[in-house]
């Protein structure tokens, strides 16, 4: 598993767009509501990249990902000038 | 449609407009009155009328200034800012003295606000809002029913007076449902449109105008309009009084807030208060005289508005000094409600026996 | 808040899609239909939504003050957000229906209150129709005040929902009878 | 000898305000000439703006309204919506289409109104005292830039027709310029075409811009604002048929 | 500049707002009050302020919201039309109080009206032409030296309040020339703008805001803007009075019609009639109590102004009855004579004296 | 493990009230992202409009202004010039940009601003129901639509974008999408040049147009209102940098 | 002399256009001027071909053509549909 | 229109490009230098222009009521239009200063009213200098009402003048001398 996500179920809205947007079908919509009424999803499987698509479309910023780049290059962002270091590694 | 049916304010009004014979709406959505624009935009077409989404407040009282040139009955409706952005559209209408019907649904102010009923554009609607020196005929319906109701009576005296007629509604009476009956009522009879841009065949050219450069041209046209107005005043007043037969406070409220009042009268008058309730319905022309003679009988005079006090002005100048005048008001989209009326009769009531 | 006389306040609340609007209305409706006064108004707290619906609806016999309730007699809860912002609103005395399919917590309310615990929208997934669920409270509330009845309400129904949904009519009816039922036998 | 050249019937026979040289006298003529013309005159409506030419029914015998400074596409929109058979004209300046007018008429257009208009770029506001307009030229020196208009500061001159070309429901662009004989004799056709376009019912609407002398506050004798027109502006607002 | 100069109205109320310190104007031309707009046009890139001249009245007080915001100072000026435009754009400013300053040379109308100096603007200025709850202070100048004065008077009691200041002036006093002084006073010490937004380094976001959604807030935003009109109330009245020593008649005016007034109650004064002037100098906050105090006094009001009657309703609010309040009103760009003032005074005197 | 992916710290801590699925949270996300990764918080302000995205300033944490219906072009006007040193950015939906302040964005344009635009078109009005917007698609159904719009009843969809590029005073104009992630990225880096030419002080006005998805208005889940902008909108409104 | 202008001295303003369209400088500002001070033109020779162009610049739509076409074709006029006959022989 | 002392008011009208403007700021700066109370008022009667242009002076000693002169004590008329619409207005007893260069009917006024007839257009081309006309009437006016002195006039000339054409200032208090001759002299 070379990458895991996170998600925030509280922020959530079950909107399924990370499920769509996973290359790796690893985002299922669970069984189990939050407090709003909403069903955010839990990850699947273990086949997650840390590719960072689930995360980019989420409209509530719910989902982290964590990635473990030990054994890979690390991903060359493309670092716009002006730019300064940030947790949202997914540059466009 | 002869048997009662449910229907919310916004939806009711809308289509009272088509059966008083409307030919055109012109609108730009906003809450809480959306419900006009989206019904306007079904029924206009199958009627075989004008319906246009305009691009904004100003295009919407321009659409209608130039559909009522033409002599058609034309209306826009909004809410408190879109209204706020009609203004200059309206001393144009007064200073051209053409038929226009305008619906505000009040919302809270100043600014954006909130989407909650209010009764804080009162003086915008009775002073104008814009420039210059002019009135338009403002209604203040207290149920879905009489906004039905005025419907008609809005164009007609739009019609007659050839001027704009307000009809103040707020976010609670475009919003609920209550049961309603359409009814046809005779209209008034209306005098021809002769003034009408129709093309000038077989007649002179028609001008439909508000500029008057040459001296003391203006002031004429100025004086002209008062008398109108006057005559309005004289004519046109309309009001309703409750429980006036041996009171001696006075409540004076409209639209959502008198009907909340009239609940309280009545539970007051239970309990042995002594107090009646005068609802203006027109706000312009304002029932001056009869809060005036009212204030030659009783003792006190409470008015309650969904407002920081505007309407209390237009009861302190009916009153003149001949009673105290007192406000409750409740700004910002804060309802009152018919316990913290009572109570107020209630201390009142116990002051006046004093 | 009229005092002579018969004056009915009920809120209905719940999720956006729980079909609040139609039930309000529908009480509505029928109110109108038995001759009543009656007014019905919608939440429109916000120009943007959230994620909740409610609606407000007074039957009386005389012309109606204000058709925005602020202290219930009842109060028809469709999930805890609704009972929680609207529970401690409701008049000594009055009502509570309470959908404890969705919601799983006792209500900590005045003692003279009574509260009908009923797992709506199980007993809607039951007749195989869970978007009826609205009615099976509606039917529920009914039976417990009794001031118009089931019949009444599902003769209203046709006025309520716009002609392509007519072929949920007898469901919903149905719907209306089971909550009922429901209410009367405690299952 | 026969009469070749006289006023049109629907040109009001009375001396205009304008100032001397000033091109909205030539512009109402062409629009009387061409209402004549067609024929239209007992259903035409014409609707006049705020600006110079904000007395236009006191030359042009036809009916008419005045409305507030830019609204005028939004009043032809409820005059012809509600009227379909009536011909709609409006003649707006450039202060009153362009800059405070410029919604409304990208609308009419966005929503393909039909009407012709007649948009009147003299590079100024007249009627106010000669200050700058969306379409005064670089360098040019009005009562608010008093160094010169700059890019930098005021922005680059307004193409209004080309923007209007871009929009589907607008039919028919042409810019024409009353700078001599043969420049009034294109803007007459122009002016006529957009009348024609209306007349047969063609979906959308038609616009003729026309650059047109304002000799009092270019500060300068009409001869020469009838050259500064052919040199200086038609560079930035290049003549010829947008659209149609 | 510490000697007499000549100026117009205008062009003196334009450089006594840059000595004022206003760091912006934003402006659409308008006649009669182009001066203000050309002069700011040389006169702020000179000072390396900003001048822009807006697409519209509707952009210019978006411009002042915008600039006002960051803590500038930012005024804005037009006459009666334009100023109709800005109703959204005032509530707005109140909604959200921020402080800006308008200046209104007033023309006739309704509608398009004329460019002829005109009064008829004071409902809109004192009751708000825009939607909701607000108020706005309002200073009517009467001379050239007026109009200098008051300027700064209106950046600081705007930034005090944090709120609108008009300044209604008329098209007279904005083209005529009358010699004056600048001098520089003192300011007010003001309330440091720690709500403008300047870029959230080393506190928590500013936020400039009228929405106010949530239940109770808007009414609760309300109240304190209604506390804050009541300090204003109480603190900020400007009135003049002029000869009401043994008076039985007080005429009351402002502005252009003000001035006027003063010559004819002089004349009347040398001819023995018992006749006095109070002039509002703010028309909002209005001198009610100095009325009321009057109106115990003195035995006839009367209120002189360029309208059909506006600030008489002021007037009649003041004196509440006690003593009658006649009206002269001179509507739609018509401007009294000091001969007919006179003509009217002497037909009262002789009435008061019977 | 490592954290590649989470909230931007101006990314204010907090659910937002936008239905499940809206574009305007993605694209409040990225907005925060650009001002982080730029360093430019503490010197910007932002400008809400008045739409579904009213109460952006709770969910960014810059200063923020909220201001009348369509008028942010004119406010954002009002702050830069009187604070140079100033980041100011804009965010307007199309019933406020394209149907009622219309006239602002294009003078803001035409006198070549140096503001940073954000434009989101959902090809609705989303806060006050679901009514047409100007970019409302031909056939698209919405409450002043029941019938679908038709061109010869409102016109075909206005193409802000294409207006605006054609403006000198404008130096950079990009349509993006929010139809996945892809589109996500993209329209990242267009609002991110949008935000670093003003930073670098080039003089002009940059506007990012976003297509974004109003799942409650379109009346479709959000994964197909993904599809429906790949599909339907961007035929109307064709995707990629058309100036700058 | 093919061609004549008549001038409706009170309504010109002395602009001068007309004198710089005439083709054959057959105008001339007068001497004289009207009752608005203005100084309106007048006709200056015999060469005058009734081209119109003077009618067609003029703002104040002050001057008239004469023309005789006894001995030449009659102006081709382009005749728009639509049209109906005119005094303005001179069309675009 | 004020009563103590002293209060004249002027209307001074021609065509426009006659000076008009000046004229009345040169009048009004004079007044201002003399410690006199002083209005002007430009004549702004309609947004769009016509071929004439007048304008107000009032100078007094005593606080000025209303800059609009409806009945003016002395008239400037330097052309015709300008003496048919001002001149019935000039009050009895007043003066009339009468551009004969470009009047050329006798005036049917109040016989109480004094009338100087002068060739002002005549007079200023005579000094090289037509557009100094304006200045001819000014001293020919002082001259005759002695309320201010020409040589007062001259003094204020530089600041009614834009310091680009501060070169004509020699010629235009020859002018203003020539009017002051003029009316003491009649020739
Ligand atoms: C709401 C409003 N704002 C401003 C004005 C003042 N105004 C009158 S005409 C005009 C501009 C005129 O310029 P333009 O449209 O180019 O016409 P022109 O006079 O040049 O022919 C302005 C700003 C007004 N009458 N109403
Ligand atoms: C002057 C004025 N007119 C109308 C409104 C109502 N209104 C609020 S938001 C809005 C349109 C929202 O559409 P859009 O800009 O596309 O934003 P969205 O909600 O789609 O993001 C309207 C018409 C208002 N608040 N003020
Ligand atoms: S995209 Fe975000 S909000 Fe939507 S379901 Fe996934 S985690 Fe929830
Ligand atoms: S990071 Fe990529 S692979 Fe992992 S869950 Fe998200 S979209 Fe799927
Ligand atoms: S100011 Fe200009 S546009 Fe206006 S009438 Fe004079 S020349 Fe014509
Ligand atoms: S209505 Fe549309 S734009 Fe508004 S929050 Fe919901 S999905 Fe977003
Ligand atoms: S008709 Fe032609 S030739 Fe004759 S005067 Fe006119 S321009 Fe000259
Ligand atoms: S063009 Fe017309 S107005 Fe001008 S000088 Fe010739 S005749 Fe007179
Ligand atoms: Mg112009
Ligand atoms: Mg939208």
């Amino acid at each position: 598993m070379a990458g895991k996500i996170i998600i925030d179920t509280e922020k959530c809205k079950g909107c399924g767009l990370c499920v769509v947007a996973c290359p790796k079908g690893s985002i299922v919509i669970s069984e189990q509501s939050n407090a709003k009424g909403y069903y955010p999803p839990r990850q699947a499987n273990d086949d997650c990249t840390g590719c960072c698509n689930c995360a980019v479309v989420c409209p509530d910023a719910a989902i982290e990902v964590q990635r473990d780049d030990s054994n890979r290059m690390k991903a060359a962002g493309h670092h716009s000038k002006n730019s300064k270091a940030s947790l949202v590694e997914d540059r466009a | 449609m002869s048997q009662r049916v449910l229907m919310c304010g916004n939806e009711a009004l809308a289509e009272a407009a088509i059966l008083a014979g409307c030919d055109a709406y012109f609108g730009y959505p906003i809450t809480p009155q959306n419900e006009i624009t989206a019904y306007m935009s079904r029924r206009m077409p199958e009627e075989g009328r004008v319906f246009i989404q305009s691009e904004s407040e100003l295009a919407a009282i321009s659409m209608v200034f130039g559909a009522a040139a033409t002599g058609k009955r034309a209306m826009t409706s909004s809410s408190s800012p879109g209204v706020s952005l009609m203004q200059e559209g309206i001393s144009y209408l007064a200073g051209a003295e053409l038929p226009a019907v305008v619906v505000n649904v009040m919302r809270g102010g100043p600014g954006l606000g909130s989407i909650a009923p209010s009764q804080s554009d009162y003086f915008q609607a009775t002073r104008g809002g814009g420039h210059g020196d002019y009135r338009t005929i403002v209604l203040g319906p207290s149920t879905v029913q009489e906004l039905v109701d005025y419907m008609p009576l809005a164009f007609d005296l739009a019609d007659q007076y050839q001027m704009t007629v307000l009809v103040l509604a707020d976010g609670i009476l475009g919003q609920m449902m209550e049961p309603i009956l359409f009814e046809k009522r005779p209209g008034r009879e209306l005098p021809p449109k002769d003034w009408a841009l129709t093309g000038a065949k077989g007649r002179e050219q028609n001008i439909v105008r508000s500029l008057w450069l040459a001296e003391g041209k203006l002031e004429e046209q100025n004086r002209k309009l008062q008398a109108k107005y006057d005559q309005i005043q004289k004519n046109e007043v309309l009001c309703e009084e409750y429980r006036l037969e041996g009171a001696e406070i006075v409540v004076v409220a409209y639209g959502i807030a008198a009907r909340i009042v009239r609940s309280a009268v009545s539970r007051a008058r239970q309990e042995g208060m002594p107090v009646g309730l005068i609802r203006p319905i027109t706000l312009w022309p304002f029932p001056t005289e009869q809060i005036s003679r009212a204030a030659e009988q009783f003792r006190l005079f409470l008015t309650v508005e969904m407002s920081s006090g505007q309407m209390v002005e237009d009861v302190r100048l009916a009153v003149a000094g001949k009673a105290p005048v007192l406000l409750h008001g409740r700004p910002g989209g804060g309802v009152p409600t018919v316990d913290e009326i009572l109570d107020i009769i209630k201390e009142l009531s116990v002051s006046v026996k004093r | 808040m009229t005092t002579n006389g018969f004056c009915e306040e009920v809120i209905i609340a719940g999720f956006g899609g729980q079909g609040i609007i139609s039930a309000g209305k529908l009480l509505a409706q029928t109110a109108m239909k038995a001759g009543r006064q009656v007014t019905y108004m919608p939440s429109y707290g916000a120009e943007v939504r959230g994620g909740t619906a409610n609606c407000m609806v007074v039957v009386a016999n005389e012309p109606i003050a204000n058709p925005v309730v602020t202290r219930p007699n009842s109060l028809i809860a469709m999930n805890k957000a609704s009972l929680n912002k609207f529970g401690p609103r409701i008049k000594p005395g009055g009502l509570l229906v309470m959908n404890t399919s969705l919601i799983d917590t006792e209500p900590d309310l005045d003692k003279t209150i009574e509260v009908l615990a009923i797992p709506i929208d199980d007993l809607a997934a039951e007749l195989g129709s869970p978007r009826s669920a609205n009615m099976v409270a509606i039917g529920a509330y009914l039976q417990k005040k009794g001031h118009l009845t089931p019949d009444a309400a599902a003769q209203a129904l046709p006025e309520v929902f716009a002609k392509r949904h007519h072929q949920t009519l007898p469901v919903n009816a149905k719907a209306l009878h089971r909550g009922t039922e429901f209410a009367a036998n405690g299952s | 000898m026969k009469t070749v050249f006289a006023r049109t019937p629907s040109l009001k026979d009375c001396p205009t305000h304008y100032c001397p040289g000033c091109g909205h006298g030539i512009a109402h003529r062409l629009v009387a000439e061409c209402i004549d013309e067609l024929d239209i005159r007992e259903r035409t409506i014409g609707i006049a703006p705020v600006g110079c030419a904000v007395l236009l029914y006191d030359y042009i015998d036809v009916d008419c309204i005045e409305v507030a400074h830019g609204r005028a596409p939004a009043v032809a929109t409820g005059m012809k919506r509600t009227n379909p058979e009536k011909i709609i004209f409006s003649y707006q300046g450039d202060g009153d289409l362009a800059s405070i007018g410029a919604a409304e008429i990208l609308h009419a257009g966005h929503r393909g109104e039909q009407l012709t208009v007649i948009f009147i770029n003299n590079a100024i506001f007249g009627m106010t005292g000669g200050q700058m307009a969306p379409t005064t030229t670089l360098g040019q020196v009005t009562a608010t830039t008093p160094r010169g208009r700059t890019a930098a500061e005021q922005g680059y001159p307004l193409q209004v027709s080309e923007i209007m070309a871009l929009l589907p429901g607008v039919i028919y662009v042409e810019r024409t310029a009353l700078d001599g004989a043969a420049g009034v004799r294109k803007t007459k056709k122009a002016i006529k075409h957009a009348f024609e376009l209306q007349v047969e019912g063609a979906e959308g609407l038609a616009l003729v811009e026309v650059l047109s002398p304002c000799p009092t506050y270019w500060r300068m004798p009409p001869a020469k604002a009838t050259e500064w027109i052919k040199t200086e502006m038609t560079k930035v607002f290049p003549l010829g048929r947008l659209k149609g």
